[in-house]
């Protein structure tokens, strides 16, 4: 049960047929070409390699490793997250684009499985990102992987994977307990509540109390825009 | 040929090349699943990914120039499609010939290379250097097998270089004519796919997909789209210089499937080199052996 | 590992003062030492019996006593046998000489003890955080650091309460244990 | 005395060194000399059917010193040169006006003698190309090589010794011409330009191939050919902005403008084929071909080392000097063509280029490309300048460098030329990746955070750049335009002339169309772009947003790849790099140096009978020889 | 305490640049980070920067009972986890003086040697994957796949078998096992020749390898290394022939060397000792059948164990070194302090860093990963 509150999804306004073939399209398309983050944050990254070479080969599925956030679609957290990983963790999904999915592998992520007694590792992944999916295990085989994906793949095609909004929807939840953990002034490089905005995503939730306090703290970076102006100040001498 | 007919070529031959590509793709990376006993990837992968990192919700740019050099690494070739004759199509390949082919051919890559500088990646620099050496290394044995193709059929017409190929049959083809130039160019057209063991600028482990770094969504998108033309390009340029062009679709297609096959199986069963071999590699054997073509034939 | 060069080793030990040599087995070999004593010991050891490979240096904080032993572990390929060394110093101000210029691998011991127990040791030649760079906790392998309290303070669990079990714990079966009793039940007794 | 078109050139073009001269201190000056320049270009283009297969023109001005003629005339060659002169000194000179005069005399510059020299420089140079004998070549080829060091030595230290490196090349060259001339002399007892003709028919081979070597190795030095290369990239650099786009577009191809006059059309490529070099299969005019291959190959390889923007462009000025001789030494219609266009081209380009880098300079303060970098979202029109101006000086499609060198290619192809070919793309390759590394380290990566106030260049500095650029890309499109007056020139050193419609080379052998090309290339552009927005909008995030393992990227670290920006290619060529031209240079300077001493102790020393014996000794050598 | 700055005013003006390996990269085995600061493509500084993967294990330890610490210890090092369940359970024996039986320990030994097996067959994956072969790599993990299975059979775990317990082993083996590991071994064996002409023979891979992260014998002992590492430097160094623990004195097998100390010959090692570890199981194999008796001597109620106080300090020959556990008990429940040392913690973090120095951006991959660097055992 996550503690959010699930936002109603708006159904689409469009009824021109062709429009829905294409949209159906364009899931049936999301579903067969996943993307995996190569980023083995904890130990369930060892089942990975198998499921993805000649054993049980993964790119049947259409599903493949990928090395830059930017590229990839699937953020496997394999396994505990300690707390420093969990901050690259954030900065690389906030930095994955969307639609992006969350699949969270191995009991740790669930709630800290066999390190519930660690300092230094995050508990309950949900909390900090929104997560599509768990498999549970420790490790989870090969088999449990695959089988994960192709519910998720199931869930895309249906359109039901949409964990990606609800960070943008909630983003104040998120960056609370961000801060809670990570300190006040924590900030990644991404301007979380622009791109809300961006893609229309701003709703209640967006905004509150912790993302003052961000606003307070952080230092924008926006994107450096190209400047046509000739007129702006001589360069420092 | 009336304007209309010209209008459909041009419109025609990039759509052709797109898809005969994506195929190609495909079967790289059969090919490729097959070396490592896997099954692969189903048929229409590569047109799931392109739709797919299309219809990504996040976009993200670096600046202007990362998305203008997107559009060149796609308009470069698809420009360079209508320069390449291909069975029943010419396009309009007497307008440029193959020097301005190969040089087009250069455009989708420095484009890219433009908006990956923007991306302000070091990775994405390292890259694109390596990239460019790369392309000093391979275009060097390929200008060799150009110059030799072309001063053989004495133009630089592709329609008349084909032509000539095909006035005799098989024993006019390139190949038979001038094999040591087309083994030449079967090096440097390897090269020029950058596949192992000339991969040296994706290299991931060591600069992390090099010029893909920063490229997500229809960035990315583009980048295989690109790749597809430049499957679909490199094959059917050998097809032409050395396989004497196609007659008709079927043997043409044949032809350009078995030409990237080659490559293809070799790729997966080797390592990369480091720069400083490959252009050691490059510089030495196919130039060597582009030359000695090139005296025959003078 | 013949007699002889068991005596000889024991021998070569006895130079040091206040040493205490227990030979746990023909290939170990416990040394308890003065702490000052210490690097004259590994000096000994390193130059003139071939102990050349720092295994580890463990410490472990003795609370009670107020006071931390460091154990460094020597080998010698040689004689093929491993002497630990012994030494307690004092919990406050938990400072200790680095053996770094008779052992290169102790930098990251020292290092990791340092972050982990908070003792420095002078001389080595980084004492920066690895492991906890992000970490603004006081050193957490101490025995005082209580990490369950501070894992309460800072992070939360998953409920699971799923319905199935709600509707067993609503027919009076199923079994319900608060996450704070199931977990701390050791600590509450 | 009726006033004939030259004279008004001419008197137009000295009038604005006097204007320059006289109220060059004036605030005002830049612009009113570029005023004047833009009179001379009227002038010029009232010439214009010297471009499109006229005649010649001549002065009213000659005279006669010493028995002989001198005497001043226009012809299609002069005028495409000095098309190219005064069209790079109009828009240098206005780029100069306004912004970057101020910051200029801020620093501390002499904007007067700037003036001056610039002005001088065309006033010379016009003079040189209006020669119509070979005594009036000489006086101009002098006056140029002062006025060229005038203008180099105007930034001070750095630029003085790379100045007085220049002078003495050049008075080197000078005294080879010098001494060709007065073996013509000897040979024919005239200077007119017939009488080479006739000297030709009438000397043995040696002689002539002293001759070649002299005007070749004299004009050479101007060009910057293997070896006399050295000089050039560090006094052109050196120049203050416009001076160096000044510079770098024409100077040196004064040069190939007497190497046109002189070799091709005096002496006929024909009767420099028939020059062997004993015991090998080299003719002169093969030496000539590899003597412009090395020039493209090694200085464009330099450049690919240099960290100083403009030392790079000056490199390359060096080396595309190599194609524009390759093609003129091929000599077939492409070739020519292809060589004389690629002048017009490089002339285009390398100003636009030094433009652009002046402009980042003048904003930033310095053209080290390892301080610079992501400055594309600060100056995007200098960034677009800067690409016009690379395609063109890699000569890529769509901009004028591509057909030029097009030609060029086609004309090695057609003569069976594979090493010349093969030599010429490898420059070419060289030349791309080194202009990356160019914009690359100027515009692209990572701006630095000195660098986030920076603003665009300012209109006076823009509008030339954008002018050039238009140029580049027109030219580019429609080579016909400038192909005709190719076409003249050539027809006036008696080369062929290629077919030539207005979108480029007509042949049987294969022909090219830019505008179909570039009409290809932008419709694929188009579809791209369809494609490409189709796909919804983009985001835009900060250079700090960025992949790096997964880890936070901080705005205190440099992330720049720049400096040894070809580090794997370097590892292989890196050590063939082994300064071999500098090292003789160095032991030809040491060589003079030890015997100026060795002189110098003579005179010292040693008295009247010992001098009366060496130039005894001297004599009897002479006239045994 | 925070990872990022973006509030610079100036940045240096050296022409280096920094990059940053890790911890999502490639060319780290694992979740590790190595920051390097580069000229051209050449390493200047390189700087090892750990603790994405720390749990805390010691601390951990210190809290549960002895016996659960058993299923904690396995996750120490994810690719070759059986060397910690093993050592472990040798020093709870040790402190208790627990007599093991001689069957629970050759079927110990068969659990290391196939656990050394897998994870050889992993590490080259690895290191070829880093060269651009994924080939190897695909074929590799596939390989490693049919070792994983032989553990999910006799210990019920794929990774983490958690089969050692101090006293012996948990279980019996089942009916026919035996049979199946040799088929295995012959498979495997079989494969080899194509591993060796995909791999350790290709031409471009031995020009990649060879003369990268060299380090001579001096510098291997000085630094610390051990294992595949300290071999490949020449020194004919195993804990298990040299500080015998199980029952390895009475087994065959060789150590081999390599002379050059280089990428190449780290992974020549690891490839002739997956033969040795063949040769091992097979004698195992052999042998169990007429091994009779007990798999495990009798330990007291494990929720209420107190083992006798003292301390020990345990080395076992891990695939990647020497890996040692010091333990101490003050006579409770739970043990007072369990310290963990794990090869790569010299590997990952001193020898790479020094080894990155001077190298090659290309290189830096391919030295971590023929060093065989496990970050989870330096993080802990």
């Amino acid at each position: 049960m996550s503690s959010i509150k699930q936002i109603p999804v708006v159904e689409a306004k469009r009824t021109n047929p062709l429009a829905r073939v294409f949209d159906d399209l364009v899931r049936f398309c999301r579903s067969r070409s996943l993307f995996i983050l190569h980023y083995c944050t904890g130990c369930g990254a060892i089942e990975l390699p198998p499921a993805m070479t000649s054993r049980f080969d993964m790119e049947r599925l259409g599903i493949q490793p990928m090395v830059s956030p930017r590229q990839a679609d699937i953020l496997l957290i394999t396994g505990y997250v300690s707390i420093k990983t969990l901050k690259r963790v954030i900065l690389t999904y906030e930095q994955m684009g969307s639609p992006k999915y969350v699949i969270g592998i191995c009991s740790c992520t669930v709630n800290g499985g066999m390190y519930w007694q660690s300092y230094a590792t995050a508990k309950k992944l949900d909390e900090y990102m929104p997560v599509d999916l768990y498999i549970a295990g420790c490790m989870p085989r090969p088999e449990a992987v695959i089988e994960g994906l192709q519910q998720l793949m199931d869930r895309i095609h249906a359109g039901e994977a949409n964990s990606w909004e609800d960070y943008y929807r909630n983003y104040d939840y998120y960056l609370g307990n961000q801060q809670k953990l990570f300190g006040e002034d924590w900030q990644t490089p991404t301007d979380v509540i622009s791109e809300a905005k961006h893609y229309d995503l701003l709703s209640n939730g967006t905004l509150g109390d912790h993302t003052r306090l961000l606003e307070q703290h952080q230092k924008p970076l926006e994107a450096l825009e190209m400047r046509l102006g000739h007129e702006q100040k001589e360069p420092a001498k | 040929m009336s304007a209309t007919e010209l209008l459909i070529e041009l419109t025609l031959m990039p759509l052709v090349a797109f898809v005969v590509g994506m195929m190609m793709v495909l079967m790289m990376r059969r090919i490729a699943a097959k070396l490592q006993r896997r099954v692969g990837p189903p048929f229409f992968q590569p047109l799931y990914d392109i739709v797919k990192l299309h219809s990504k919700r996040t976009q993200v740019s670096h600046g202007l120039i990362h998305d203008i050099g997107i559009v060149m690494a796609m308009g470069g070739y698809i420009a360079a499609e209508t320069l390449l004759p291909v069975p029943g199509m010419n396009g309009i390949a007497e307008k440029g010939g193959i020097i301005t082919l190969l040089y087009l051919m250069m455009i989708p890559s420095l484009g890219l290379a433009l908006g990956v500088g923007q991306c302000a990646n070091p990775n994405g620099s390292i890259g694109i250097a390596r990239a460019l050496t790369a392309m000093l290394a391979y275009d060097i044995p390929l200008v060799i097998v150009v110059f030799g193709v072309a001063y053989a059929a004495g133009t630089t017409n592709l329609i008349d270089i084909i032509a000539t190929q095909q006035a005799g049959g098989f024993e006019t083809w390139g190949v038979t004519q001038m094999p040591l130039l087309a083994i030449a160019g079967l090096i440097a057209m390897h090269a020029s796919l950058g596949k192992q063991p000339f991969e040296i600028y994706i290299a991931p482990a060591e600069i992390a997909t090099g010029p893909m770094v920063e490229m997500g969504g229809k960035y990315l998108g583009g980048l295989f789209v690109m790749q597809c033309f430049q499957l679909y390009t490199t094959a059917v340029l050998y097809v032409s210089l050395f396989l004497g062009g196609g007659t008709t679709w079927f043997d043409f297609l044949l032809k350009s499937f078995l030409v990237l096959a080659i490559p293809m199986s070799i790729a997966y069963l080797f390592p990369r080199y480091r720069t400083e071999d490959l252009l050691r590699l490059m510089w030495k054997w196919p130039v060597m052996l582009g030359l000695i073509g090139i005296a025959f034939v003078i | 590992m013949s007699k002889q060069i068991t005596h000889w080793l024991d021998d070569l030990l006895a130079e040091i003062e206040g040493i205490v040599v227990r030979r746990k087995s023909s290939r170990r070999v416990r040394v308890d030492v003065p702490a000052d004593a210490l690097p004259a010991l590994l000096e000994l050891l390193q130059g003139r019996a071939g102990y050349i490979h720092l295994s580890a240096i463990s410490c472990v904080d003795w609370i009670k006593e107020d006071e931390f032993e460091l154990v460094y572990h020597v080998w010698s390929y040689e004689s093929h046998s491993l002497v630990s060394a012994h030494i307690r110093i004092a919990r406050e101000p938990g400072v200790y000489l680095s053996v770094y210029d008779l052992y290169q691998p102790a930098a990251f011991f020292e290092r990791d003890i340092h972050e982990m127990y908070g003792i420095h040791f002078e001389g080595s030649p980084n004492m920066e955080k690895f492991i906890l760079t992000e970490w603004d906790g006081p050193p957490p392998m101490r025995k005082e650091f209580d990490s369950e309290a501070y894992i309460n303070e800072h992070l939360s669990w998953q409920e699971y309460n799923p319905e199935w079990l709600q509707e067993l714990v609503a027919e009076g079966g199923g079994v319900i244990i608060p996450p704070e009793e199931q977990r701390f039940s050791q600590k509450k007794k | 005395m009726m006033l004939t078109l030259l004279d008004e050139l001419l008197l137009f073009s000295g009038a604005t060194l006097l204007v320059a001269l006289f109220i060059g201190r004036g605030l005002a000056a830049g612009w009113m000399v570029t005023i004047l320049y833009g009179g001379q270009l009227l002038a010029l283009l009232k010439m214009a059917v010297l471009g499109y297969g006229g005649g010649t023109i001549a002065s009213s001005l000659s005279f006669e010193i010493m028995g002989q003629e001198l005497s001043w005339r226009f012809d299609g060659l002069s005028w495409f040169f000095a098309l190219i002169t005064i069209g790079s000194a109009l828009l240098s000179s206005w780029f100069s006006c306004g912004a970057w005069e101020r910051s200029y005399i801020r620093q501390g510059g002499n904007i007067w003698l700037f003036h001056t020299a610039m002005a001088l420089n065309v006033f010379t140079m016009l003079i040189l190309l209006a020669s119509g004998d070979l005594l009036s070549l000489f006086i101009g080829w002098e006056l140029v090589s002062w006025a060229g060091f005038l203008l180099m030595v105007l930034a001070g230290g750095v630029a003085t010794s790379a100045a007085m490196r220049y002078i003495t090349y050049a008075m080197a060259g000078g005294m080879a011409i010098f001494g060709g001339l007065a073996l013509i002399y000897t040979a024919s007892g005239s200077l007119q330009l017939e009488a080479v003709t006739t000297a030709v028919e009438q000397m043995s081979g040696a002689k002539l191939w002293l001759l070649v070597i002299l005007f070749g190795g004299g004009f050479g030095v101007k060009m910057g050919l293997m070896p006399f290369h050295l000089w050039q990239a560090p006094a052109y650099a050196e120049t203050p902005g416009p001076g160096s786009a000044f510079l770098g577009a024409i100077s040196s191809r004064m040069g190939l403008f007497a190497i046109l006059l002189v070799l091709v059309k005096l002496f006929g490529i024909v009767n420099i084929e028939s020059l062997k070099l004993p015991f090998t299969p080299i003719d002169a005019r093969d030496l000539l071909a590899w003597i412009a291959v090395f020039t493209i190959i090694l200085p464009t390889f330099t450049a690919m080392k240099q960290n100083d923007a403009r030392h790079l462009l000056a490199w390359h000025g060096i080396g595309q000097g190599g194609y524009m001789l390759l093609g003129v030494v091929v000599a077939d219609a492409m070739g020519g063509a292809g060589g004389l266009l690629h002048v017009f081209n490089h002339a285009t380009y390398q100003a636009a280029l030094f433009m652009a880098v002046t402009a980042v300079i003048y904003r930033t303060g310095t053209s080290d490309l390892n301080k610079l970098g992501g400055l594309v979202v600060r100056m995007p029109l200098s960034f677009v300048v800067l690409l016009i101006g690379i395609i063109g000086l890699a000569g890529l499609p769509p901009m004028n460098g591509f057909v030029s060198k097009w030609l060029v290619y086609r004309s090695l192809l057609n003569q069976g030329m594979p090493l010349l070919f093969l030599a010429a793309v490898i420059g070419t390759l060289g030349t791309i990746l080194s202009v990356y590394k160019l914009i690359h380290n100027i515009f692209l990566g990572q701006l630095r955070v000195e660098h986030e106030h920076v603003s665009e260049a300012p209109w006076s500095m823009m509008i030339p750049m954008l002018i050039l650029s238009a140029i580049i890309f027109v030219t580019g499109l429609l080579p016909g335009i400038p192909l005709e007056w190719v076409a003249s020139a050539l027809q006036t050193v008696g080369l062929p002339v290629p077919d030539h419609t207005l979108g480029g080379i007509e042949s049987a052998s294969g022909s090219l169309d830019m505008i179909w090309v570039i009409g290809v290339l932008f419709a694929g552009f188009g579809v791209g772009a369809l494609v490409f927005y189709s796909a919804g909008r983009s985001k835009r995030v900060h250079q700090l947003d960025n992949y790096a393992g997964g880890h936070f990227l901080s705005a205190d670290v440099r992330y720049q790849y720049s400096d040894n920006f070809y580090a794997g290619l370097m590892h292989l060529i890196g050590g063939w790099y082994r300064g071999s031209f500098l090292w003789l240079e160095r032991s030809i300077r040491s060589l003079v140096e030890f015997l100026s001493l060795g002189m110098q102790g003579l005179y010292r020393r040693a008295n009247a009978e010992f001098y009366l014996l060496t130039t005894a000794l001297f004599v009897i050598a002479w006239v045994v020889i | 305490m925070r990872p990022e700055n973006y509030e610079a005013q100036r940045q240096p003006p050296s022409n280096e640049f920094e990059l940053n390996f890790g911890p999502n990269h490639p060319g780290i085995e694992g979740n590790y980070a190595l920051k390097v600061k580069l000229h051209g493509d050449v390493v200047l500084e390189a700087q090892a920067d750990g603790g994405y993967l720390h749990r805390g294990f010691e601390k951990l330890m210190e809290q549960r009972l002895w016996i659960q610490n058993i299923a904690l210890v396995p996750r120490i090092c994810v690719p070759d986890p059986s060397p910690m369940e093993l050592c472990y359970s040798m020093a709870v024996e040790q402190l208790c003086g627990l007599h093991v039986p001689q069957r629970a320990n050759w079927i110990r030994v068969m659990q290391l040697e196939l656990s050394r097996i897998a994870a050889h067959l992993f590490t080259f994956g690895g290191h070829a994957a880093t060269t651009g072969m994924y080939s190897t790599m695909y074929w590799g993990v596939a390989d490693r796949d049919l070792v994983l299975d032989l553990f999910e059979e006799f210990t019920g775990g794929r990774v983490y078998s958690i089969y050692n317990i101090p006293g012996g082993v948990r279980r019996e083996l089942p009916s026919g096992f035996l049979q199946r590991v040799s088929e295995t071994l012959d498979y495997i064996e079989s494969r080899l020749p194509d591993y060796d002409n995909l791999f350790f023979k290709n031409q471009v891979f031995v020009k990649r390898a060879k003369d990268v992260g060299v380090m001579t014998q001096e510098q291997a002992l000085a630094w610390g290394v051990t294992g595949p590492n300290l071999r490949a430097t020449g020194l004919a160094f195993d804990v298990r022939r040299d500080d015998p623990y199980l029952i390895y004195d009475q087994l065959e097998f060789e150590i081999p060397t390599e002379e050059s100390g280089d990428a190449w010959a780290r992974t020549l090692v690891r490839r002739h000792e997956l033969m040795e570890s063949i040769r091992i199981v097979r004698q195992v194999v052999e042998a169990l059948p007429d091994i009779h008796g007990p798999i495990r001597a009798p330990i007291p109620n494990p929720l209420a164990w107190n083992v006798p106080a003292g301390e020990t300090y345990t080395r076992v020959e891990s695939s990647k070194g020497e890996l040692c556990y010091y333990v101490v008990s003050d006579g409770g429940p739970k043990p007072y302090r369990v310290h963990v040392r794990g090869p790569s913690s010299m590997h990952a973090v001193q020898v790479l860093e020094k080894l990155s120095v001077g190298s090659r951006i290309e290189d830096i991959a391919q030295t971590m990963f023929s060093l065989d660097a496990c970050p989870p055992e330096v993080d802990r």
